[in-house]
C-alpha cells in the first residue's frame, strides 16, 4: 500500500499534474469570477466563500479522471488488480493520494485566494476549517465516480455529471459553514454537519468503490 | 400459485405483460384523461390562486411519480444485486427515462405555476431544489447506462449508482432543508387532508395519481420488454456473427 | 371550455407542455417497442431459416 | 502444484468464444497457446488469470497464483526503468529487482525514463516485471513482440529458470518463442458453436425449450 | 475536410461525449452556484450572467482536450498530419466540431439555466447573442491550446493554465454585455469588441494553431 | 520514382541513433530494415515519412508521398471497420474501400465495431489503410505484429501487390515478412558514434574550438 501511495505521489509530482496544476485551477477560477460578475468588491466579498468551496470543488473534480484512467490505458490496472491487495484498499489508497495532490494543496491556498475576492477577515478560520474538513470527502466520492467511470474512454464528462450530485451535501455544509464564519455567524452546525459526511463517507463509499473498480476490471 | 420469481424470465415476462399491456394502458389512458377532463372542465377555480389550482393535476401526479419511479428503481436495483435477475435490472433501466420525464413535467409545471403564485419563476425552496438534484440523478444514471457496451456490466454499475445515489438524495434533502426554508406548500396528502386541500379538487387529483401511476405502469412494461428485445438481438446477433 | 381568468395563458402552458411531454415520451416507448419487436422477429426468422 | 482447466467456456462482450478447453500444466512445465487470429486467445489468457470470470467451467489455481503480461505493460512513462520495477517488486512484497534487471539485460537503461525505450526495450522492461512478481503461474500474451532475436534468446532462458524452480508458463504466440521444450495447445478446434450466450440468453432459450 | 468534420461528429455522438456532457456540465455548475453563494435571489439575479458566461466558458475548457488527444494518443494524428490536407485546415475543422458539439449547445442552453439563477427577463437577449458570439471564439481559442498540450500526457490542466489567461478578453467583453443587457443599459460597445474578437480570433489563430501542431507532430 | 536517402542521420530525444545511412529505392522494390532493439529503426522510418526532421542528410520524396504505418493504428473503436476505412479514404481522395478490405479478409468483419476486434484483426485494419491511401510509398513499422501465419501471407501478398503498380515499401521488422525478394538493410552498422548531437551544440562546439 505504501508502495502504491509513493508511487502515485512520484508520478503526480514527476508528471507535473499534481499540485501545481489543481492549484492553479482554482486560482484561475477564482480571478476570472471578477471579470465575470464585474468589479463590485463588496459583491466579491458576500459571494467569496461560496466561490472559493466551488473552485476548490471544481479544481478536485477535474482532476478526478487522473485516479484510475491513467492506470487503465497502460494496462497497471489489471496487473495491480492480481496484486495481493485488497480492491478497497486500491481504492483507498488511491483517494489517499488524490487528496494529499489535490485536496491539502487547495486548503493551504485558499487563504491566499481570499485576500483576492476581498473575504472578511473573520472568515478566514472557518473557510480553512470546513475545506480541511471538506476535501477528503470530495476526494472520496470521487474515487468512486472515477470508479465507475473507468473502462469508458474519455469518461471525464460523464463522470462529472455522475459526481457532482453526490457533491451537492458536501458543497452545502462546506460553503455554509464558510458563509456563516464570513458573516460572523456561529457555524458549529453545519461544521459537524460536514465532519459528519466525510466521516460517513470515508467508512462506507470504498467498498461500493471497490465493488464498482472490480465489475469494471472484469 | 407459481412465485413470482419465474416472471424474472424474460420470456415468461414478455408473454405475461402482452396479455396485460393492453388493460393497463386502457385503464391509463381512461382514468388518465378522465380525471384530467374532470379537474380541467369541472372543477372551479380556487378562491386564492385563481385558475392556477387546476395545474395541480398535472403538478403533484407527476412529482408523486418523479419520486415513485426513482423507488421503483431502487428496488429493481437491489433485486439484480441480490438475485441477478435480468429483468429487474432491464425494468429499472426503462423506468429511468420514464421517471425523467416525470421530472421534467414536475418543474416546469411547477415553474409556470410559480410565475403568478411566488412572482419568479424558480426559487431555491428546499422541495425544488431536491427535485432538480433528483433530475441530475436521472441524468447520469440514464447516461451510465448508455455509457457502458456490456449489458451486465451496465446494469451492476448502474445499480451501484442507484443505491449510492438514494443515500445521498436524502443526504441532500437534508442539507437543503438546512440551508434554506422554503415557500413550498406542504405536503397536502396528509391524513386531515380538508385542511389542505378541499374536496372538489381532492377527488379528480386521486384520479390523476392513479392515471399516472397506471400510465407509468403500462409504460415500464413495454418499455422493459423493448429493452428484453434489443438485448435478445444483440445476443443473438454476436451469435450468428459467430458462426 | 372554462374560464380561466386572467391565468389563462400558464394554465394552458402547463397543460400544453405536460400533454406534449407525455404524449411524446409515449409516442418514442410505442414506437421502440414496435421496431425492437419487428427487429428481433426478423433476425429470429432468419435464424431458424438458416438452421 | 498443478494447473488444471476443466472444460472451460470463456466469452468476449457477451459473446462465447471458445468452449470445453481442458488442459493440465504440471510444476516445470510451459504450455503455449496456438491459433488463428481471433481464435480467443487473449480472452483464455485473461480468463486463466482471473481478469475476466469464466463462462463455464473451473480453473484450479486461483488469480493469486498467476502474473499476467498482456499487450499492454503497465509502464509508467515519467518513472525510470529501476523504479517501475521497484514499485511491481513492493506491490508483490519481492525483494530485490537485480535478478529482473540483469535477466533481461536491463542494467545499462536501469536509469533511463522508461518513455524514451524502443519498442522491444519497453516490451524488454515489461516482461521483467514477471519475474519480481514471485508468482507460480506466468500468464503470457505474445510475449516476444517487437523483440530481436537475442532479447527471444533471454525471454526463453527466463522461462527456462522459472520453470526450473517449479514455476509454470502459459503463452500465447504467433511466432516461435525459442521454447521446443513446451507442449503446444491448438485452441481453433474449441471455436464456441452452442447456442447459450449469457445467462440471460439462457433464461430466454429454458422456456423456448 | 467535410469527412474529418463528419467524422469528428460522428465520434462525438457515438461515444456519447459529445452534445450531452458539455452541457450537463453547464448545467451543473450553474445549479452549484447557489449552493455555494446561498439561496438569496436577488443575489442571483445580480450575478446571474457572469455565471452563465463563467459556466459556459469552463463547459468548452473541459472538453478541449478531446479535439486532439484522442486522436493523438491512437496515432490518428500522426496519420491525419501526413494526409493531403494542410494543418491551418485541420485545426479549423477540429475548432468548428468542437463548437458544433459544446458551443452551440451551450448557446441553446443558457435561456433555461438563466432561468435557474433568476436573470432579469430584459437580459435573456443579450446573453444570449453574446454566448452566440463569443462561443466561437472560445473553441478557436482553445484549439490552439489544445494544439500546444498535445503532445502531453494528461495535458488536460496544463491546457486549462494556458487558455484560461486567453479566455480573458472573451470572457470581459461578453460577462460585459450580458450584464449590461441585464441592467437595462446599452450593451453595444462591448457586443461589438466581443465580434471583433471573435473576427480576428478565426481569421489568424488557426495559423498559430497550426504551427504549433506541426511543431508538437515533429 | 525513386526514394533516396543520401547520408541520413537521425535523432530522438535530442540524442543521434543513426548516422550515415543511404539508400535507393526503385519503384516497384521492397526495402526492409533490420536491427536490434534499439537500434534506432523507428526513428528511421519516422524521418523518412517526414514525421519528425532528418538531423542531416536528404530524403529525395517529400511527405506527400508517403504512407505511414507505425505501432499505434489510429483506429477509432467506436466507429465500425468499414466507417474507419472509409474515413481514410476520404481523407487521401480515394474511391473505395473494397480492394482494401478483400485484400486483408475484412469482408465479414466490416460492420463490427472496430473495438471489438482481436489484436491481429486490428493489425489488419491498420495495414488495409495503406491501400486506401493511394500513397507510393509504404513506410511500416514491425507491420506484421499479432498477425497469424495466414494473415502475414496476405500481407506479403498486399505488398507485392503494391510493388507490382510502381509502388515502394520501406519496412522494419525483426521477423520474417516472406517477401525474399525484398533487399535487407542491417542499420546497426550505422549506430551513431560522432558527438554532434544538435545546431545547439555545433554553436557551442565551433566557439569552443
Ligand atoms: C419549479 C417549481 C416546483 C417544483 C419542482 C415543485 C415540486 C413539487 C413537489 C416535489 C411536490 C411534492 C409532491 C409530493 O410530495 O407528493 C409538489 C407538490 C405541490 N406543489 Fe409544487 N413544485 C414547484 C412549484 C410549485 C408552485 C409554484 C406551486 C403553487 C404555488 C406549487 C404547488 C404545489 C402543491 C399545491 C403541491 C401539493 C402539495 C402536496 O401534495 O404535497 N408547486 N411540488
Ligand atoms: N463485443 C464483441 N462482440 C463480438 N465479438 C467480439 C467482441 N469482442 C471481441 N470479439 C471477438 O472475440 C474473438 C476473440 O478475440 P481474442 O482477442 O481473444 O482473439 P485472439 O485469439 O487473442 O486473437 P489475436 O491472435 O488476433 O490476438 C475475436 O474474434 C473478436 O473479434
Ligand atoms: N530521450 C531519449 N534519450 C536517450 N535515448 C533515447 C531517447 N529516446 C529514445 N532513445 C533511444 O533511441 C534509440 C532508438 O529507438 P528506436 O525506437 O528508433 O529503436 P528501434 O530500432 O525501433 O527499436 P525496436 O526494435 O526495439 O523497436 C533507443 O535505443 C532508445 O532507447
Ligand atoms: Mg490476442
Ligand atoms: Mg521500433
Amino acid at each position: 500500500m505504501i508502495a502504491l501511495l509513493s508511487r502515485d505521489l512520484a508520478l503526480a509530482v514527476r508528471a507535473g499534474g499534481g499540485f501545481g496544476l489543481g492549484l492553479a485551477f482554482f486560482l484561475i477560477v477564482v480571478v476570472l469570477v471578477p471579470f465575470g460578475v464585474g468589479p463590485d468588491e463588496a459583491l466579491h466579498a458576500r459571494i467569496a466563500s461560496g466561490i472559493l468551496w466551488l473552485g476548490a470543488l471544481l479544481a478536485c473534480l477535474l482532476s478526478l479522471d487522473r485516479i484510475f484512467a491513467l492506470d487503465f490505458e497502460d494496462g497497471s490496472l489489471d496487473l495491480l488488480a492480481t496484486a495481493p491487495l485488497p480492491t478497497e484498499a486500491l481504492v483507498s489508497v488511491k483517494a489517499a493520494a488524490h487528496w494529499l495532490v489535490t485536496g491539502l494543496p487547495l486548503v493551504a491556498a485558499a487563504p491566499v485566494l481570499a485576500i483576492l475576492l476581498n473575504l472578511p477577515a473573520m472568515g478566514y478560520g472557518a473557510l480553512v476549517l470546513s475545506l480541511l474538513l471538506g476535501t477528503p470527502a470530495l476526494s472520496v466520492i470521487g474515487t468512486f465516480g472515477a470508479a465507475l467511470t473507468v473502462g469508458i474512454k474519455r469518461g471525464g464528462l460523464l463522470m462529472s455529471l455522475l459526481v457532482l450530485p453526490l457533491y451537492v451535501p458536501t458543497l452545502i455544509f462546506g460553503a455554509e459553514a464558510a458563509r456563516r464564519g464570513a458573516e460572523g455567524l456561529d457555524w458549529t452546525t453545519p461544521m459537524l454537519m460536514l465532519a459528519g459526511i466525510t466521516c460517513g463517507v470515508i467508512a462506507v463509499l470504498p467498498f461500493a468503490s471497490a465493488a464498482v473498480l472490480r465489475v469494471n476490471l472484469r | 400459485m407459481a412465485s413470482v420469481w419465474e416472471y424474472a424470465n424474460p420470456k415468461k415476462f414478455i408473454e405475461t405483460t402482452d396479455r396485460i399491456l393492453p388493460w393497463v394502458a386502457g385503464l391509463a389512458v381512461v382514468t388518465l384523461v378522465g380525471g384530467l377532463i374532470w379537474g380541467f372542465f369541472f372543477t372551479p377555480a380556487d378562491y386564492r390562486q385563481g385558475s392556477t389550482v387546476k395545474i395541480i393535476y398535472l403538478h403533484v401526479p407527476s412529482a408523486l411519480m418523479a419520486i415513485n419511479a426513482w423507488l421503483m428503481m431502487l428496488v429493481a436495483s437491489l433485486i439484480w444485486i441480490v438475485r441477478r435477475h435480468h429483468v429487474s435490472a432491464l425494468a429499472a433501466r426503462a423506468a429511468a427515462p420514464v421517471g425523467a420525464v416525470m421530472t421534467v413535467i414536475a418543474l416546469v409545471t411547477g415553474a409556470i405555476w410559480g410565475q403568478p403564485m411566488w412572482g419568479t419563476w424558480w426559487a431555491w425552496d428546499p422541495r425544488l431544489t431536491s427535485f432538480l438534484i433528483l433530475f441530475l440523478f436521472y441524468l447520469g444514471y440514464i447516461a451510465l447506462w448508455q455509457a457502458i457496451e456490456n449489458d451486465d456490466t451496465a446494469a451492476d454499475l448502474t445499480s451501484v449508482l442507484c443505491l449510492v445515489g438514494s443515500v445521498f438524495a436524502v443526504l441532500s434533502r437534508y442539507a437543503v432543508n438546512f440551508w434554506n426554508q422554503g415557500l413550498h406548500q406542504g405536503a397536502s396528502l396528509s391524513m386531515d387532508k380538508e385542511q389542505n386541500v378541499a374536496d372538489v379538487f381532492w377527488y379528480p387529483l386521486i384520479v390523476c395519481m392513479a392515471g399516472f401511476v397506471l400510465l407509468f405502469v403500462a409504460l415500464v412494461f413495454l418499455r422493459t420488454q423493448t429493452e428484453i428485445r434489443a438485448r435478445r438481438m444483440r445476443a443473438l446477433l454476436a451469435r450468428e456473427r459467430l458462426s | 371550455m372554462p374560464d380561466l381568468g386572467k391565468y389563462a395563458t400558464e394554465v394552458m402552458a402547463s397543460y400544453a407542455v405536460s400533454l406534449v411531454l407525455i404524449v411524446a415520451l409515449v409516442a418514442v416507448s410505442v414506437w421502440r417497442a414496435r421496431s425492437a419487436k419487428a427487429a428481433l422477429d426478423a433476425v429470429e426468422a432468419r435464424i431458424k431459416r438458416n438452421g | 502444484m498443478e494447473l488444471i482447466a476443466d472444460n472451460l467456456a470463456v466469452a468476449r462482450g457477451g459473446v462465447r468464444v471458445l468452449e470445453g478447453v481442458s488442459f493440465r500444466l504440471a510444476a516445470g512445465r510451459a504450455l503455449i497457446l496456438r491459433g488463428p487470429n481471433g481464435s480467443g486467445k487473449t480472452t483464455l489468457l485473461r480468463t486463466v488469470a482471473g481478469l475476466q470470470p469464466a463462462a463455464a467451467g473451473r480453473i484450479s489455481l486461483d488469480r493469486e497464483a498467476m502474473a499476467y503480461a498482456g499487450h499492454a505493460d503497465g509502464i509508467k512513462a515519467p518513472l525510470s526503468v529501476a523504479e517501475n520495477l521497484t514499485f511491481w517488486a513492493r506491490m508483490f512484497g519481492q525483494a530485490g529487482i537485480d535478478t529482473a534487471l540483469t535477466a533481461f539485460d536491463l542494467r545499462g537503461l536501469a536509469d533511463r525514463r522508461a518513455g524514451t525505450l524502443s519498442a522491444g526495450q519497453k516490451r524488454r522492461l515489461g516482461l521483467a516485471r514477471m519475474i519480481v512478481t514471485g508468482r507460480p503461474v506466468w500468464v503470457m500474451d505474445e510475449p516476444t513482440v517487437s523483440l530481436d532475436a537475442s532479447a527471444v534468446a533471454l525471454f526463453a532462458d527466463a522461462v527456462r529458470a522459472h520453470l526450473a524452480t517449479g514455476g509454470m508458463a502459459l503463452l500465447a504466440t504467433h511466432i516461435d518463442l525459442g521454447l521446443p521444450e513446451a507442449a503446444v495447445l491448438d485452441v481453433a478446434p474449441y471455436r464456441a458453436t452452442a447456442q447459450v450466450g449469457d445467462a440471460f440468453d439462457a433464461d430466454f432459450d429454458e422456456v423456448a425449450a
